[in-house]
């Protein structure tokens, strides 16, 4: 399974964090507390404001009020977060070996070699294959590729098993654990069930939409 | 190789495996050059007088064409909200992305610029000093053009805004890049004003990458 | 574990507090009819002198009088890009919901001074220099910077997310003021290379009480003019924006129901 | 009107240009600002209260 990577002991917590986006006020204020090694689905209707909470995390979004924090990570440890949106981040140009090279030396390798990393996600055949032919599955399983060649111990995935079929759940499964054995933490905005390995190592939060 | 020369040779990469994307600027700038004289007529002595200028203007244009390649590629498929947590801060990104765009946009134009000066029936004194002022100058021209392309990259149709927003910003380039050649009467400056534009490229090159790098955060995604 | 990187709202400084736009719109609405009584009273006294209490110029005969209106404008289309600048700062840095308000409004008055500062130096230029559009240093650079005016107007049309867009026509507008002087410099240079150093420079240095004294006050009209229509339309753009919130909550409304 | 010398014409088109344009200026800036309150009191009156939070009272 993935290499034990032992992350410093990392917990988010945030205190009435109100997102949103152009102004407008997404969702109710949320109050969270992940705790080390676990790990955070975010349910909820469409336009509940999940994406936006996960930008926000991201750092992308402002928040409009209250704050959240990061405890355990040092910032001049450089970045501490994987972001996964529903674009893939994919160079249709670009070979599966080229893309996942790129993404390695961009973000600072120290994870799994690029080998590895295809042959987790079970891409390994198609190597020297142009992106571009990739299906919406293979590509979202090359995202997932992303997060294995440079280990950040905070997963912000949006809908990691979209597109996917029923053994890419199951892989989706897997990496989280691994992320999570490893000490890092992962939320993670999905519609479907994640089978995690153990039951204690998910907590569910519901977003409604504003009233 | 680190994330910049990453970023560089996979910007590369994407050009020149892209197909004639690099072809179609220079083809570009030669056209603008040879429709000069049907607009203005065969006259050798006129079109040797005008041609530094319409060489400028015509690298000038082909470079505000190549803008919208630099970053919206990248903000369509979600690369551009990923380099945000590089290892490498964004403006260090936005570095490499300037020096591949000068590769791929202004230095194709200097090799073509001798087909241009044979045309525009230029003598060979003239065409080193623009040679020179070209090369000493697109590159600030590629550093505004980063900065407009960064600007508009967040909206939808921004397409044709970037070489409206910069063409003001570049008119001391041009100004500079044409005086640098010495033409005709009047005190030679070309001198001074080849050292102006140096100092112009060398600050456009130094602060466009943080400006470009703000403008991309400031638009979030 | 000390180390912890926290993330939070820009907190409400006292100053972003107090200048909510609510506020600033209830505090500043009782400005707005004594500014234009008094924009109309300098006009009025301004025009007077300028028409009826001042000489001719010894060389230029009456065309002198273009210039109450055309020094004013040309000094506002600067002035009205250094208040969009500060805004541009308030806004980046201090995140100021005002300041994008402000830079908003100021562009398109901006960019009327300016095209008027050409318009009135144009037909001031066809009697003294002969002809209507002139190449020299200071007429080239204000229109360089009618094109950024335009461009920047063109910027706000084209964000369709105001509050988003705000932010990054504020990176704008500061490097174009940040290239405005080397504009200024190097047309100034451009200039005087190209043409003759002889050309007669309209306004001599010295000018005699009797005109400035017109000169001055129409500089003031035209400033309080453009404080009373910027107050004005930042008015209007704080009303826009809640309506265009309101109209985004009928839809997520609609949708619910 | 007191006489404006040879160049009236110049003088008298350029104050006009500019009453011209500050007319308009105005005359825009009234026509926006009654435009959007009667947009806001429209929305207002269809009862779509704000919630009292969000920056942009």
């Amino acid at each position: 399974m993935s290499p034990r990577q032992v992350f410093p002991a990392l917990s988010l917590h945030a205190q009435a964090l109100q997102c949103g986006r152009g102004g407008t006020v997404l969702g109710r204020p949320v109050d969270l507390a992940v705790a080390p090694g676990t790990a955070l689905l975010l349910r909820g209707p469409n336009g509940a404001g999940k994406t936006t909470l996960l930008l926000t995390l991201a750092g992308v979004v402002e928040p409009l009020e209250g704050n959240f924090a990061l405890r355990g990570w040092d910032p001049d440890e450089g970045p501490v977060l994987h972001f996964c949106g529903h674009r893939n981040a994919v160079k249709p140009r670009l070979s599966v070996r080229e893309n996942l090279q790129f993404w390695a030396q961009v973000n600072g390798g120290g994870g799994l070699a690029v080998p590895q990393a295809l042959e987790q996600v079970g891409l390994d055949m198609l190597a020297n294959l142009d992106a571009g032919y990739l299906s919406a599955g293979q590509g979202r399983r090359l995202a997932l590729a992303r997060l294995l060649v440079s280990p950040r111990p905070l997963w912000l995935l949006d809908e990691p098993t979209a597109a996917l079929d029923r053994d890419g759940h199951a892989l989706v499964g897997r990496l989280i654990d691994g992320q999570l054995d490893a000490g890092g933490l992962v939320i993670a905005a999905t519609h479907d069930a994640i089978a995690l390995a153990g039951p204690g190592r998910a907590t569910t939060l519901t977003l409604e939409r504003a009233p | 190789m680190n994330a910049f020369g990453a970023t560089l040779a996979r910007d590369l990469r994407l050009a020149l495996r892209g197909g004639g994307d690099v072809l179609t600027l220079v083809l570009f700038f030669v056209i603008v050059g040879v429709v000069v004289p049907f607009a203005v007529g065969p006259d050798q002595a006129l079109l040797a007088r005008l041609a530094p200028g319409m060489i400028w203007i015509a690298a000038f244009l082909s470079m505000l064409l190549g803008l919208d390649r630099l970053f919206r590629p990248d903000h369509e498929d979600g690369t551009l909200l990923l380099l945000r947590q590089a290892d490498l801060p964004l403006p260090a990104i936005v570095a490499a992305k300037l020096v591949a765009h000068w590769l791929l946009a202004a230095l194709p134009l200097l090799l073509a610029s001798p087909l241009l000066a044979l045309l525009l029936s230029m003598d060979l004194a003239s065409f080193w000093r623009t040679l020179l002022s070209l090369a000493v100058g697109t590159p600030a021209l590629a550093a505004f053009g980063a900065i407009g392309a960064s600007i508009t990259v967040g909206i939808g149709r921004g397409g044709l805004l970037a070489p409206i927003l910069i063409a003001p910003l570049s008119v001391p380039v041009l100004i500079f890049g044409v005086g640098a050649i010495p033409a005709g009467p009047g005190p030679d400056q070309s001198g001074s004003a080849l050292l102006f534009l140096a100092a112009i490229s060398l600050i456009a090159c130094a602060t466009a990458p943080f400006a470009a790098a703000l403008a991309i955060n400031a638009g979030e995604d | 574990m000390s180390a912890m990187t926290v993330v939070s709202a820009p907190k409400q400084r006292w100053w972003n507090r107090i200048a909510h736009p609510g506020q600033f719109v209830a505090w500043t609405r009782p400005l707005l009819w004594p500014l234009v009584l008094c924009t109309a009273l300098l006009f009025a006294v301004g025009l007077w002198f300028a028409f009826f209490n001042s000489p001719q110029d010894y060389q230029m005969g009456d065309t002198v009088r273009i210039m109450y209106v055309h020094v004013p404008t040309a000094w506002l289309s600067q002035f009205v890009y250094a208040t969009m600048a500060v805004s541009a700062l308030g806004s980046l840095v201090w995140r100021h919901p005002l300041a994008d308000v402000a830079m908003k409004a100021a562009a398109p008055l901006g960019a009327s001074f300016t095209a008027l500062a050409l318009f009135t130096g144009s037909l001031w230029g066809r009697p003294t220099w002969g002809t209507f559009w002139e190449w020299d240093g200071r007429m080239t650079s204000t229109l360089v910077l009618l094109f950024i005016y335009l461009g920047i107007i063109a910027l706000w049309r084209a964000f369709d997310d105001q509050l988003r867009g705000a932010r990054v026509i504020a990176v704008f507008t500061l490097v174009g003021a940040v290239n405005i002087p080397i504009i200024k410099f190097s047309v100034d240079w451009w200039s005087t290379l190209h043409q003759p150093a002889s050309v007669f420079r309209a306004d001599g240095p010295r000018m005699p009480g009797s005109i400035l004294t017109p000169l001055f006050v129409m500089f003031f009209a035209f400033t309080f003019l453009f404080i009373t229509l910027q107050l004005k339309s930042m008015h209007t753009e704080i009303k826009r924006r809640r309506v265009m919130s309101l109209e985004r909550r009928a839809v997520q409304g609609a949708a619910d129901a | 009107m007191i006489d404006l010398g040879p160049h009236a014409l110049f003088i008298v088109s350029a104050y006009c240009g500019v009453a011209l344009v500050v007319a308009a200026l105005i005359g825009w800036t009234l026509l926006d600002a009654r435009r959007t309150e009667r947009r806001l009191a429209d929305l207002e009156a269809r009862g779509i209260r704000r919630r009292s939070a969000g920056p942009a009272a």
